[in-house]
This record gives structure tokens, C-alpha cells and sequence, in this order.
């Protein structure tokens, strides 16, 4: 066997600028990586389901010797594929069953929230932080606790307001949402959603921050962006890669944050004063080295029980089911 | 210059050869398009057509096929009674999410029961959700007269946010650490919509579809109802002077095509799919009005044409991973295949000709 | 004198038929010449090419000694012709003055045509509010909308393409007022109708169409009506006969019978009652557009009425629908014949089916029994010398009278107790019209009740034995058709509708 | 819960732009519905407008420019439907559908390589004084050009339709078009001419959408915005000024869901997301009380036989 084929089902078009776009970014990293002696092959816009069961079934027959399903939704059909290719290795991206030749991973984003939220309880004068959330599953929900945590710790008097999109892309939403936020006294907004809307909402409202999400959004730098979280995937895609081709691949549990390298933080622009920054480049290390957990007690829930002790840090389990807010923040998850 | 002059009868001839014609068209011009995006337009049109049916690996597409096209003909058989009499229920895509809500609703309501009633109480609850869901337009239209093209359209943005706050809420999977979506149903033997015979994709939603293609073909050729369907299309004063009730076949029609279209969405979500998720719905309903043009409304049409658009899906998947086409070269390519149809569709009733007076209406 | 308008040789052929075939003659500077022809002669054909709708294929004319060939419409205005439709060009949500705006080459402000509007149509005894929505005119106002939109453009010559058939007596009086009005003005008309008599008392030349052939001129001052009519046919007519005898029992009878208009711009009938013997024909009159339209559809239950409004044989039917009511004896045939009485896309087998299913045992459980229909089909075919290759054929590739043949015989064949007809020979030719108007009268001989709505005023003589007419949807008293005059036809027919000559 | 954070003045100015796309876009298409044209195409003309204006936008860096090349290229997609139905003589809501699907393929393949750039800034009206007045400075100045535009061309339109001869000939073609023809209007040239302006003002609220209101390109940014403008036509019973006044209702409740949610009312965001189209359905309903009805001749095929 010469080139290692390697296959990546898609959620949506490589062109959403967002998180498929990342995942391909991430492709063609690894495309770049081995050169010759590997084959990628993608497949945009599969639906969950049938559909992306079908897509890896006919990657697998095609010869593919490992395939990234990069949904939470795939994750059914991941296993049911891998059941009838063992000689075939599957990364699931997000999700949580594992099997002899499936591996999950995903990306501790709660981590780099938590150097937004600081960078943003700092710098809003209004204490009002908007945030817009896409869908209120554990994911985005880690991602507003984090953040509301770390900015309360450096201004105790914020207050974040929240607005469900309900979509994980619809850019003239998001800009109503991030207009909307912006309206209502937020002079930061926070996104969960992968379109850069927001970022032009808050350049045209004047004195508005943001930070890039899945991608860096540099172009909106220095300012409104001052900062981003960007999904680095290449790391991850090229390890596995060279694990398949080295024989070494085995089935594990992937969930990595700013150490590995996976979270990547976006430079801190210069409309960030310079203690701040600091402030945050130092938590940021403290997080990457893992001296510091984003959720370390005391916490207490949204209504007012205990959380965390003091010192004690939330295990994997809680933060990967998270249905709860932490105590200040307002207004109810929808369910 | 060319001129068009209406046949005194529809040709049959042409009634058969436009589809061929049309399919042609598409492979000459879609093969032009792919050529212009760097692809061997050759190898191109073989991925799409022929890999899939008789490749190497056509033993795992054929029944992929059956699959993929058995909603869409389910649901197209339904529009296209409608579309037939001139109810154009454009928002079958609402009521498959409704159809398949209801029908994993009942069956996750059992959980973990078992037990042989569960699975024929879900079919009924799909038809019904799906049914209830087309009455609203349905109801609208007869009471006050409005729209119903918008209606059903507008209904299908308010399924969707009902189904995100389904998967979130109520049918969340206890067990799904708080990540959105049901249990899966294929986990649940009574609720399990199984292939009937492994390794054909033959599932009970395929089998319907095949039922409501005969069916419809019954209905339409020989039962009295048909026959009033077609003639309010074609006259709808006629069709009211032969005693057909407006209001009753705007209600039937949209009744049956929301029945189809939440049957279809119940048999995805307990087979092939197996759980509500937030983006269950993949345009199925949508392109069923597809489906139901390319097969002229006609109910053997509609089953070729679901079969013919379910093979440039899978065909189009191939041709992406295996040639790096993009997905919307294979979007624009189905949108070809539906304008070539629709456009030598006119030689069935008109004939061309050379020449002649050039009036207007008449010369290109 | 030269000739306003000189034709020769015109030909115009459509695939299957020559519609104009080697037409030739003129019209001299105000005269009012008349052209006659069956169906299909080819009338309409010649003056839509006058009028440069329809390019004819070889053959040329000349205005005043000038070559004259019209591309379109707007050049055949400009060189003066005007034209009033045989089927109105009228956009029914527009008011009057939009309508007359937009038949002109350059209307001037609407407040200012509004005034030219009320000044010509006083000047010409047509009293018109520019400002009402054409939709809500009567169809004699509808026309007077026409006919001022030509003659807002002081035309030379004025085509008028059967502008009677949807007039009362009165109002083809005042029509014809008008048109000597124009014809002492020096202006020409070139005047088609079916409408004998009319001819005779306006025309001063006839130009005689057969097959699309010029087969006759003659002064129809000086021809008869019946001489006029075989010239037109080339065979001697037929005069449909009957048998009388006494009416039998009450079969249909309508009781204070009101119900609103469906459509929007349709007549509401008010408090109609009457009464059908079995072997008796009552004849309806009335203009287009005074609710007999509405009347068929109560009668065929597209529109539902009170139970007791509507009796047939002593039982209640108002209230049901056309299936029952077929099963029960009574049949109806409407007036438009393509797309309401037939579907014009379909068979006649599956035409056939359309009102048979239920007396012709072609439904039955509610599936078809094809043929049944077929067999059906042939039966109307074969009886009704209906000229058609076959029962596969769509009904839209009949001729209009065959088609008509077709819907009438498909009605008489089912042997009705109760049979109403609209317009049973509306654009019919002389010949076809006496075979139906026979079927009709066959019909009544053999028991049945039979009501004939119709604008013809001598058909309704030629048939009924009693004899009402409809104005705005209200019903006159019924009188015997026996020795009525047309004055008294006239009066009960609502006179003029309002509509004076204005005193000049 | 906080309604005093919702500030109405600046409610109606972000309602103004948030109607202007589907504004425009449903103006085109209520000219070419007057004609007696339905085309369902809308969304896909909208998203090539969106890819169009952008493309040439950015190759340019001119705004204008962008607007232009929507226009045009919205039309040119149109001219698709207006072989099909006027030559072809297809089913116009099947041909319509066709077009949404073509028009997204094709979006998205022009589309290949602008992901993520900043298209140049649409200039905006500022009057010195008059912007900074309060209430009235912000509702009525400082927008964007195109807000103006769009408020322009529902009052052209309406005196168009109103006053004009050819609005006239317009109107009469969609209610008549056998006696238009009679007449020797050329039925088909304009309705093939009211396609073309609806397909352009279709690609114009596309590329407002991808070049004000985003501001940036990806794929499918449209979301349904074209389906609205449909529904739009319908609400406002064929009147320029009622497109004005849905789409104002349409934009306003989108816009105030969102405020209600930032405002945190205990309104489930479910529901409050549904909202925008149950209350087009419910004005829909009502609306259908009103009588004025669709041009009559409406999606029926015009075939001259002469
Ligand atoms: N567009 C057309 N296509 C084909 N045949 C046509 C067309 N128009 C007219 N004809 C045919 O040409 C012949 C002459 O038609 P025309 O309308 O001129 O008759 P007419 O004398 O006006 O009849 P009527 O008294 O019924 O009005 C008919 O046989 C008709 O069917
Ligand atoms: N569009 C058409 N294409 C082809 N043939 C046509 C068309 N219209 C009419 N014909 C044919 O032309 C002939 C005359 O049609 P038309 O409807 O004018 O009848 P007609 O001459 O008026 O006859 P009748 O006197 O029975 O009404 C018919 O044989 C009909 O089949
Ligand atoms: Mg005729
Ligand atoms: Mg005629």
C-alpha cells in the first residue's frame, strides 16, 4: 500500500468560514504535512443520519484508512460504519462512544472562554457583556459559565444578557442578534456562533468588542476584535495520521484544550491595555500548563446550591453533560 | 426564426421522450460544467450514473438507493395529488418533522416497553402529526381563503424550531449526557423501523412508497376521487359542475400529502435516522416537489424520477470525494436536470417550427 | 370614388384549415358593409388581419388607393381603423378610464380623457362613467366601453365583430343609432353578426364567407333572411318541428329562490319562482351577465341554495349537490362549453364520464368502468353527428359547435326528467343549431321538463311554450310564448337598462 | 427581566434596516407578479445578487459597483425563468422552485475564495446637524444609502403603477393578458422586461444582505429571506405601500423577539424565535379578508396563437 487515504465527512460547506472551514483547514494541513503519501477526500454538506452513514460507508469501500466525522451528530452511524470496516479507523469529533476502532475528540473551548471572559469583564464600562449562543446544549453552556466566571472574578459587577440564535449559522441573525445586544448596553459581545456578523455589527456600532470564534476573524482586528478562539485541529489530524501510517493508532479519548494546542488563542490586539493582556496571557498559561482548571471552587449553581468546594475543580463528566448555569447569570437554559 | 404551435393533442411520442431528452441535456451540460471546474466531464457523468448502479461497489448503492429515494417518493406521490388539482402544498419539509416528532414521541412514550402494538402506533401517530400539520393550511385556505403556498412555507420554519426544542426538551435522551437529540429508536427493538429483508434497504417506508405508488396509480386511473383530482387541475369550474367540493379536495389533498410527508419523516426517524436531532430534516420535503415535477406528476414518473434524483445524490457524494467536486456543482447539476425537463416538457403539447409569421409569444 | 378599404386576395391558412382563402372586395367610404359566414367562415380571421393582429399569408390591401399592411395593431390605428372584439378585450379591475387609456396611442391625462370620455359618449348617446371598474359594468355598458374607445380615436373605419349578440332590443337600437350617427358622418363600418334581420335593417353591402371562400355578395336590403342564411350554408335549412301536447305534472319549480353571486363581479339572483311541466319548455331571455349564469349553477347545485328553494319532483334539492341531483333526473348544460361543461384538456371518454358517472353506470363503488365512458362516448358521437376521429380525442380539439353537439348530447342521452340549458346554440351554426334545438323539443315531446336559457330571442320563440326573461338577476312574469312581440320581449328584458339616447 | 433596557427609537432604526433587504426584494417581485408572473425563484436570485455584489465589491472596492453587478446578475439569473415560462412555457411554480435550487448551487460556486473577507463599507447618510438630532436623527438620517433607496423605490413604484402608462400596460398585461395581446401590447417582452427588474431587485437585496447587513459572503446567507418577500407580496395584496408596512412588521418582530430575549423575558425562545412567521400567518389570515385580488392573470401561461 504507497499513499494513506484519509477521508473527512463534513457538516457544512467548506466555504461556511466556521467550523467546517476549520476542520478543512485542518485537511489541508495535513495534505500539506505528508505530501505524496497521503490522499485526503472530503465530503461538504452531509447531513446527519442516513446520508454521512452512506458517505463513510462509501469513503471506506473507496480505500480510506482513516475517516474524521466531524459532527456530534455522526456519531451513530460512526459506530454503526466502523462495526462493518474494523480494518478502518474513525475520529469522532465531539461526541462520546468510543469502540475498538473509533476514537472521539474534542476541544476544551471552555478554556480559552475563560481568557475572554477575563479580557472582557476588564474592558466593558457598560458591565454589560452580550453573548449570543447558538444552540443551549453542554458545549455553548461551558462556554458562557466559563466566560461569565472569569469576567465576574475581575469585575464583580457584570452582567451578561443572552440570546439564543437557535441556528449555528445565519449571519443576518447573528447581526440582528449582535445590534440587538448592542442596543441594550452590551459594549462586548460574545459568540457561539460561527459567522463574522456580529464582528461587522460591533465595528459599526463604534466603542464594541468581540472576539473571533472557530476563526480567527483577523480582519476585524485590532479592534472590534481584540482577541479570537480559534479550532486548531492540523495538530490533532497530523498525530492520528502519522499514528495510522506508523501502525500505533489506537482507540482513545481526545479531549484537549490551549496545552496541546488544539484551542488556539488569537494575538491580543493592542486595544487591550497592556496589564490586561498580561492578565490574560498569564491565565492563559496557567490553563495550558494545567496548573489552573477554568472550573475550580467555590462555585455554586445558577440556583444557589453547591457546585464545587473551595479548591476543588469539576470533573470531565459534569463539564461534558453541563445543563446548568453558575450562579449570577440570568434567565433559564431553554429547554 | 422558431415558432411554437399547440399540438390539438398532447403527443404521447414526446410525453415519454422528453424525460430522456431532458437527462441528456443535463449529462451534455453538466459535463460542460464540470469541465469548466477541471473535472473529466466523462468520468465525471460515469461517477454520478453509472458507478453507482453498476460500479464496483454497486452492491452497497442499489439498495442505498431505495434508501435515499423512498421518502422522497413517499412524499412526492402526496404533493403530487395536490399539484395535480392546483393545492400547492410547498410545506411538505414541515410536516415530515412533524410526522417524524410524533411518531418517535410515541414510540420513546413506550420506552422501554416492548411490544408489537408500539411500532403500528408510531406509524399512525407520524401520518397523523404530518396530517394535522397540513390541515392548518389546509383549514386556512377553505375558512378564510388564504394562501396556501405561504402558509405550509411559513409552517416549516415553526417545525423546525419545534424540533430543536424537542431534541433539547422533551424527547432529549436521558442518557445522552445532556447533548441534544432522542434515544435512538434503532436501539429499541418495537420501535425499530428494521430492513425487512438485511441488505436490501428495504424498510417499511421503502414498501410504503411503493404501496402509495400504486395507489396513486389506482387512484388516479380509475377511482372516481382521481378522476375529480385531474379534472380540477385541468377545469376547476368543470370539476365543481361534475360535483367535486372544493373545500373537501383542498382538505383531501393536503390531508394526504401531509399524511405521506409525516409517514416519510416517522419511517426516516425510526430507521434510517433513528433519533430526533436538531437538523433531523435534510430538505427531503423540498426536494420531493422536485421529485414530483420530474416525474410530471405522474405516479410511475414520480418513482423514477425519485429513484434518478436519489442516484445524483449518492452519485454526487462519490464524484465529491472521489474527484473533489464541490457539492454545489452537484446542487447546480440537479437544478439543470429540473430546467431541462421543465424546458422540453413544451414539445408534449406544442410542436416547433420553422419560420412562419414571427408574432410575438411565438419567436424566440 | 376610391374605395376606403380595398382587399384582394387574402389568404391565411392555419394547419388543418384555410381560415381566408382568395378573399377579395371593398368597403367604400361610409358604408356600412356587413360580412356573413357560418362558424369558422373565416370572419373573424379577415378582420383581424384588417386590424394587424394576424399577418396573412399572401394577398394585399390598400386604404384610400395606399398600400395598407398593418404589423400590429398600434399601425392599423394609426391609419384608422378601430375594432370592437367579438370576445371583449376588457380588463374587468380596471375603471373605464384605464381601459379606453389603453387602447389608445397616446391617451392624454386621465382627468382630460376622462372629459373627452363623458363628452363623446353624451355626443353619441352612450352615457359612460369613466371612473367605474369595468368588472361591475353590464355587458351592454362593457361594450359601450369598447365602442368609445374607437371612437375616441375618430376612426374611418370601425370593425364591429358580432357586437349585438349580448344586447337587448333596445340597446341594438341605440347601437344603431350611433352607428348612422357615424355613418352620416363619413365613417365606414365593417359589421359581422349572425343576427340576420339586423343586417338587413343596417347594412347597405353583404360580403358572404363560406369555408373561408368568398361565395356571395348581394344588397341585403333587397335579399330575405332565409336567402341570406343558404347562401351562408350553401344547402337548404332544416326547421325544427315538434309535437305538442298538454303538460303533464309540475317537475321542477323554484321557490323564491335568492342566493349571492360566487364571483366577484357576478349578478345575485333575487326572489325567482317558477314552475316546469313535464312536456314543457320554458324559455329564460335575458342579456349576458343578468344571473343566468347563477341560475344554471343553482340549478346544477355548483351553488347551494336553501332545501326548499329549489323542488324537483316534490323533493327539496337546493341544498344538494350536482351528483345527487344528476341520479335524480336532473341535467343541466352551461353555456361555456370549454372548461365548464367540458374539460378541454381531456378525452371525450373522460368527457363523457364527467356527468354520465352516475346515470350511465360508468361509476360504480367509486371506481370507473372505462368502457362504459368509451362506449358511452360513441353513443353521443354517433347520434349527435358530432365530427371527431375518435372518443380519444381531447374535447379542446373539437370545433366549438361540435363540442357543443357533444355537450348537449351527452345530457339529452342520459334521459333526463328535468334538462336545463344555457346558450344551447351560442356560436352555433344554422344547420348544427336545428339538430339541438330538434333534441331539445324531442326531449319535451317525451315527457320531460325542459328549461332553455338563451340571449337568442328567436330560438326561445322557435322552442318554448312559456316565456320569461331575467333582468338583473330578478325574473319577469312568464307569458306564453304565443304572439309576444319583441316590444313586449323588449320590456320584460328590462328595456335598456337604463341606458337612453341621448337626446341631440 | 428589563423592558426599560429596549430603547424604541433604536428598535425602529435596526427594524429599518432589517426589513430593507426583503423590502426590495419583494418589491420586484410585486412587479413581476403585477405582470401576471409568479416567479418562486426569488431566493435564488438573492443569493447570486449576494455572491455578484460581493465579488465585484471587493474586486473593485466599490460598493456601487457591487450594487450594480447584484442587479445585473440577478437578472441575468431571472432571464433563466423567463425562457422557461414566456419561451418554454413551463409551470411557473415548478420553474420558480428550479431556480432557487439552481441559484444556491451557483452562489455557492461563484462564491469559492470570498469566505472571510471584509467587503468595502457602504457609505451612509450623514447630515451633520440633522443625525444628531434626537429621535428623529437616528430613525430618519443616518442610514445607509441603501435603506433610502429602498423607501424610494416603493414610493416609484407605487407612482409607477399609479400614474405611469407603462405601470398601466403593466397592470393591464397581469390582469388580461388575451386582451393586452388583442390590443398589440407584446405580452411577453414585458413580462420578460418585469422578470428582468425582479430578478434585479432580488440580487439588490442579496447583496444588501452580504454587503451591508453581514457584512461578509457564505454560502446560503440568504436563509429563507427570498421566501419572505414571497409571503410579503401576498400580505400587502399586490400595494407598494403595504410591502413597505410588512416588511416593517416582518423586520420589527424579528428584531423584538431578539430584544425580548436580551431583555430576558420569561417568554420561552422557542417561541419567540417561531414568531416572525406565525405572526405572517396570522396577518395573512386577516389580510384575506381583503378582498383586492391577485392580478387575474396570474401564473397562467400566455401562449399568443395567432
Ligand atoms: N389561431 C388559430 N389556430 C388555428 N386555427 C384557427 C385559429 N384561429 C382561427 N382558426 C380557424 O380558422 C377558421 C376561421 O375562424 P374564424 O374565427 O375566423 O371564424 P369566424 O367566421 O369568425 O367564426 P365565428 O362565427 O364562430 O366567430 C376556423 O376554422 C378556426 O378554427
Ligand atoms: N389551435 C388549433 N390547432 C389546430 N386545429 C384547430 C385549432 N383550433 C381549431 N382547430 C380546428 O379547426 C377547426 C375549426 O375550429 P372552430 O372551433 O373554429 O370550429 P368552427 O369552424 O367554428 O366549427 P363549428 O361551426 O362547429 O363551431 C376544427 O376542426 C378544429 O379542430
Ligand atoms: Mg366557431
Ligand atoms: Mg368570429
Amino acid at each position: 500500500q504507497d499513499k494513506t487515504k484519509v477521508g473527512f465527512v463534513y457538516v457544512g460547506p467548506v466555504g461556511d468560514g466556521g467550523w467546517t472551514y476549520e476542520h478543512d483547514k485542518g485537511r489541508q494541513a495535513v495534505e500539506e504535512h505528508f505530501g505524496d503519501k497521503v490522499e485526503t477526500v472530503f465530503v461538504e454538506s452531509v447531513p446527519e443520519g442516513p446520508d454521512s452513514e452512506r458517505v463513510m460507508t462509501q469513503m471506506a469501500l473507496d480505500g480510506a484508512d482513516l475517516i474524521f466525522t466531524t459532527s456530534f451528530g455522526y456519531m451513530d452511524p460512526t459506530i454503526n460504519v466502523a462495526k462493518k470496516f474494523p480494518d478502518v479507523k474513525f475520529e469522532h469529533a465531539t461526541g462520546y462512544k468510543t469502540a475498538d476502532n473509533v476514537s472521539v475528540y474534542s476541544a476544551r473551548f471552555y478554556e480559552g472562554r475563560a481568557v475572554q471572559g477575563t479580557i472582557a469583564g476588564h474592558m466593558t464600562e457598560s458591565n454589560v457583556i452580550g453573548y449570543i449562543g447558538s444552540y443551549p446544549i453542554p458545549e455553548v453552556i461551558r462556554g458562557i459559565n466559563s466566560a461569565y466566571i472569569h469576567a465576574k472574578k475581575v469585575n464583580p459587577d457584570v452582567q451578561f444578557k443572552i440570546v439564543w440564535a437557535f441556528t449555528w449559522f445565519d449571519p443576518a441573525k447573528e447581526a440582528d442578534a449582535a445590534k440587538v445586544l448592542i442596543e441594550q448596553g452590551a459594549d462586548v459581545i460574545l459568540q457561539h456562533t460561527d459567522s463574522t456578523a456580529p464582528q461587522a455589527a460591533a465595528q459599526e456600532a463604534g466603542n464594541v468588542i468581540t472576539f473571533g470564534q472557530a476563526s480567527d476573524m483577523a480582519e476585524y482586528g485590532p479592534k472590534p476584535r481584540v482577541s479570537s478562539i480559534i479550532d486548531n485541529w492540523a495538530p490533532y489530524y497530523i498525530a492520528r495520521t502519522q499514528a495510522v501510517m506508523d501502525g500505533t493508532w489506537t482507540s482513545t479519548n481526545t479531549w484537549d484544550g490551549i496545552g496541546p494546542g488544539m484551542v488556539g488563542i488569537g494575538e491580543i490586539s493592542d486595544a487591550v491595555p497592556a496589564e490586561v493582556k498580561a492578565e490574560a496571557l498569564a491565565l492563559k498559561d496557567a490553563l495550558a500548563s494545567g496548573e489552573y482548571h477554568a472550573f475550580t471552587g467555590p462555585l455554586k449553581k445558577q440556583d444557589g446550591s453547591d457546585w464545587l468546594a473551595e479548591g476543588e475543580t469539576a470533573d470531565d463528566g459534569t463539564l461534558a453533560g453541563m445543563n446548568f448555569y453558575v450562579e449570577g447569570i440570568e434567565g433559564d437554559i431553554p429547554q | 426564426m422558431l415558432r411554437l404551435e399547440k399540438r390539438r393533442q398532447p403527443s404521447r411520442a414526446f410525453a415519454w421522450a422528453t424525460p430522456v431528452l431532458a437527462v441528456v441535456a443535463t449529462m451534455i451540460f453538466g459535463g460542460l460544467l464540470f469541465a469548466a471546474l477541471g473535472k473529466d466531464p466523462l468520468v465525471a457523468i460515469r461517477t454520478i450514473f453509472w458507478d453507482p448502479l453498476f460500479g464496483q461497489h454497486a452492491f452497497y448503492y442499489r439498495p442505498q438507493l431505495l434508501v435515499k429515494g423512498g421518502p422522497l417518493i413517499l412524499i412526492a406521490i402526496g404533493l403530487s395529488l395536490g399539484f395535480r388539482a392546483g393545492i400547492w402544498n410547498i410545506g411538505a419539509e414541515g410536516q415530515y418533522i412533524l410526522g417524524a416528532i410524533c411518531g418517535a414521541g410515541v414510540g420513546l412514550a413506550f420506552y422501554p416497553m416492548e411490544g408489537w402494538f408500539i411500532f403500528p402506533l408510531m406509524v399512525i401517530a407520524g401520518a397523523l402529526g404530518g396530517l394535522v400539520w397540513a390541515m392548518i393550511p389546509g383549514l386556512l385556505k377553505v375558512k378564510f381563503g388564504t394562501n396556501e403556498i405561504l402558509v405550509s412555507l411559513m409552517l416549516v420554519y415553526v417545525a423546525e424550531q419545534l424540533l430543536a426544542s424537542v431534541s433539547l426538551g422533551l424527547l432529549k435522551n436521558p442518557q445522552g449526557f445532556g447533548f441534544p437529540g432522542s434515544r435512538n429508536l434503532q436501539q429499541y427493538d418495537s420501535a425499530h423501523n428494521a430492513e425487512l429483508i438485511a441488505g436490501t434497504g428495504m424498510h417499511w417506508g421503502v414498501a410504503a412508497a411503493f404501496i402509495a405508488v400504486i395507489f396513486a396509480y389506482i387512484l388516479l386511473t380509475r377511482h372516481q376521487l382521481g378522476y375529480h383530482i385531474r379534472l380540477t387541475g385541468e377545469a376547476p369550474r368543470a370539476a365543481r359542475f361534475a360535483g367535486v367540493s372544493p373545500t373537501r379536495l383542498v382538505l383531501f389533498c393536503l390531508g394526504i400529502s401531509g399524511a405521506c410527508a409525516g409517514l416519510a419523516g416517522m419511517f426516516e426517524v425510526s430507521g434510517p435516522a433513528g433519533q430526533v436531532t436538531i437538523d433531523f430534516n435534510t430538505g427531503y420535503g423540498f426536494t420531493a416537489i422536485i421529485v414530483a415535477f420530474l416525474g410530471r406528476l405522474h405516479p410511475v414518473g414520480i418513482l423514477l424520477a425519485g429513484l434518478l434524483m436519489a442516484l445524483t445524490y449518492i452519485g454526487g457524494e462519490i464524484a465529491q470525494s472521489g474527484l473533489g467536486l464541490p457539492a454545489a456543482a452537484i446542487q447546480m447539476f440537479q437544478g439543470m436536470l429540473l430546467f431541462f425537463l421543465l424546458a422540453v416538457d413544451v414539445l408534449t403539447g406544442y410542436r416547433l417550427r420553422l419560420g412562419g409569421a414571427t408574432k410575438e409569444g411565438e419567436a424566440a | 370614388m376610391t374605395a376606403l378599404l380595398s382587399i384582394r386576395g387574402l389568404t391565411k391558412a392555419y394547419p388543418g384549415v384555410v381560415a381566408n382563402d382568395d378573399v377579395s372586395f371593398d368597403i367604400q367610404p361610409g358604408e356600412v358593409h356587413a360580412l356573413l359566414g357560418e362558424n369558422g367562415a373565416g370572419k373573424s380571421t379577415l378582420v383581424k388581419m384588417i386590424y394587424g393582429l394576424v399577418k396573412p399569408d399572401s394577398g394585399e390591401m390598400t386604404m384610400t388607393g395606399q398600400p395598407f399592411a398593418p404589423g400590429e395593431p398600434k399601425a392599423a390605428r394609426a391609419a384608422g381603423v378601430a375594432m370592437v372584439f367579438q370576445h371583449f378585450s376588457l380588463f374587468d379591475a380596471l375603471n373605464v378610464a384605464e381601459n379606453i387609456a389603453l387602447g389608445m396611442a397616446e391617451p392624454p391625462a386621465m382627468r382630460d380623457l376622462a372629459a373627452r370620455i363623458r363628452e363623446v359618449s353624451d355626443q353619441y348617446g352612450l352615457p359612460l362613467d369613466p371612473w367605474r371598474v369595468v368588472g361591475d359594468l353590464s355587458a351592454g355598458e362593457r361594450q359601450r366601453v369598447e365602442i368609445i374607445r374607437c371612437l375616441l380615436q375618430d376612426p374611418k373605419l370601425l370593425i364591429m365583430d358580432e357586437p349585438t349578440s349580448v344586447l337587448t332590443p333596445q340597446e341594438v337600437e341605440i347601437l344603431f343609432e350611433t352607428l348612422r350617427k357615424l355613418k352620416a358622418e363619413g365613417t365606414s363600418i365593417l359589421y359581422i353578426s349572425h343576427k340576420l334581420e339586423e343586417i338587413r335593417a343596417l347594412c347597405d353591402e353583404a360580403t358572404i364567407l363560406r369555408l373561408g371562400r368568398k361565395v356571395a355578395t348581394c344588397t341585403p336590403r333587397d335579399t330575405t333572411a332565409r336567402e341570406m342564411a343558404e347562401l351562408m350554408v350553401g344547402a337548404e335549412l332544416h326547421v325544427p318541428t315538434r309535437d305538442t301536447r298538454a303538460p303533464g305534472a309540475v317537475r321542477l319549480a323554484l321557490k323564491d329562490l335568492s342566493v349571492p353571486s360566487p364571483s366577484q363581479f357576478g349578478t345575485a339572483l333575487k326572489g325567482i319562482s317558477f314552475e316546469v311541466r313535464a312536456g314543457e319548455v320554458l324559455g329564460l331571455a335575458g342579456v349576458a351577465g343578468n344571473g343566468q349564469d347563477e341560475l344554471l349553477g343553482v340549478l346544477s347545485g355548483e351553488i347551494r341554495a336553501g332545501a326548499g328553494m329549489v323542488v324537483l319532483d316534490g323533493t327539496p334539492v337546493g341544498a344538494t349537490g350536482p351528483a345527487i341531483r344528476r341520479r335524480m333526473g336532473l341535467l343541466t348544460a352551461p353555456e361555456e362549453r370549454l372548461g365548464h361543461a367540458a374539460a378541454p384538456d381531456m378525452s371525450l371518454t373522460e368527457n363523457a364520464a364527467l356527468t354520465g358517472a352516475e346515470r350511465r353506470g360508468i361509476a360504480s363503488a367509486g371506481f370507473l368502468n372505462w368502457g362504459r365512458a368509451r362506449s358511452f362516448a360513441r353513443e353521443i358521437i354517433d347520434r349527435f353527428d358530432v365530427r371527431t376521429p375518435g372518443t380519444e380525442n381531447a374535447a379542446r380539439s373539437l370545433s366549438g359547435g361540435n363540442l357543443q353537439k357533444f355537450v348537449i348530447g351527452r345530457e339529452v342521452l342520459q334521459d333526463p326528467q328535468v334538462l336545463v340549458v344555457n346558450q344551447p346554440t351560442w356560436g352555433v351554426d344554422a344547420a348544427a343549431a336545428a339538430t339541438i334545438r330538434q333534441a331539445i323539443l324531442d326531449l319535451a315531446t317525451g315527457g320531460a321538463a325542459v328549461v332553455v336559457i338563451s340571449q337568442d330571442l328567436d330560438e326561445l320563440m322557435e322552442v318554448s311554450d312559456r316565456f320569461a326573461a331575467l333582468n338583473e338577476g330578478r325574473l319577469s312574469d312568464i307569458r306564453p310564448a304565443q304572439g309576444l312581440s319583441v316590444e313586449e320581449i323588449g320590456l320584460m328584458m328590462g328595456g335598456s337598462h337604463g341606458m337612453e339616447v341621448a337626446h341631440v | 427581566m428589563d423592558l426599560s433596557a429596549i430603547n424604541p427609537v433604536l428598535l425602529i432604526a435596526s427594524l429599518m434596516v432589517a426589513a430593507t433587504a426583503v423590502m426590495i426584494a419583494a418589491i420586484g417581485e410585486l412587479i413581476v407578479e403585477r405582470a401576471g408572473v409568479l416567479n418562486l425563484g426569488v431566493e435564488g436570485m438573492m443569493i447570486t445578487g449576494a455572491i455578484c455584489g460581493f465579488a465585484v465589491a471587493v474586486q473593485t472596492g466599490s460598493p456601487t459597483a457591487g450594487f450594480i453587478a447584484a442587479a445585473a446578475g440577478g437578472a441575468a439569473l431571472s432571464m433563466l425563468f423567463a425562457f422557461l415560462t414566456q419561451f418554454a412555457l413551463a409551470n411557473q411554480v415548478a420553474s420558480g422552485l428550479a431556480l432557487t435550487l439552481f441559484g444556491l448551487g451557483l452562489s455557492a460556486l461563484l462564491g469559492q475564495g470570498y469566505q472571510g473577507i471584509k467587503p468595502p463599507s457602504t457609505p451612509r447618510l450623514d447630515i451633520p446637524v440633522l443625525s444628531d438630532l434626537p429621535w428623529v436623527g437616528r430613525i430618519v438620517f443616518g442610514h445607509d444609502l441603501m435603506v433610502y433607496f429602498g423607501l424610494a423605490l416603493v414610493a416609484a413604484t407605487w407612482a409607477f403603477l399609479k400614474y405611469a402608462r407603462a405601470g398601466l400596460v403593466l397592470r393591464a398585461v397581469g390582469e388580461n393578458h388575451d386582451a393586452a395581446h388583442a390590443l398589440g401590447y407584446k405580452v411577453v417582452r414585458i413580462r420578460v422586461l418585469a422578470i428582468a427588474f425582479g430578478g434585479a431587485m432580488a440580487g439588490l437585496g442579496g447583496a444588501y444582505i452580504s454587503l451591508v447587513r453581514v457584512p461578509q459572503w457564505t454560502e446560503g446567507m440568504t436563509a429563507g429571506i427570498g421566501w419572505i418577500a414571497l409571503a410579503l407580496v401576498v400580505f400587502a395584496s399586490w400595494k407598494p405601500w403595504r410591502v413597505l408596512l410588512g416588511a416593517y412588521l416582518f423586520g420589527g418582530v424579528t428584531v423584538l423577539q431578539l430584544n425580548l430575549q436580551a431583555a430576558g423575558i420569561a417568554i420561552p425562545v422557542e417561541y419567540l424565535s417561531m414568531s416572525p412567521y406565525i405572526i405572517t400567518i396570522v396577518v395573512l389570515v386577516i389580510m384575506s379578508a381583503d378582498k383586492s385580488r391577485a392580478p387575474a392573470s396570474l401564473g397562467r401561461i400566455f401562449h399568443a396563437t395567432h
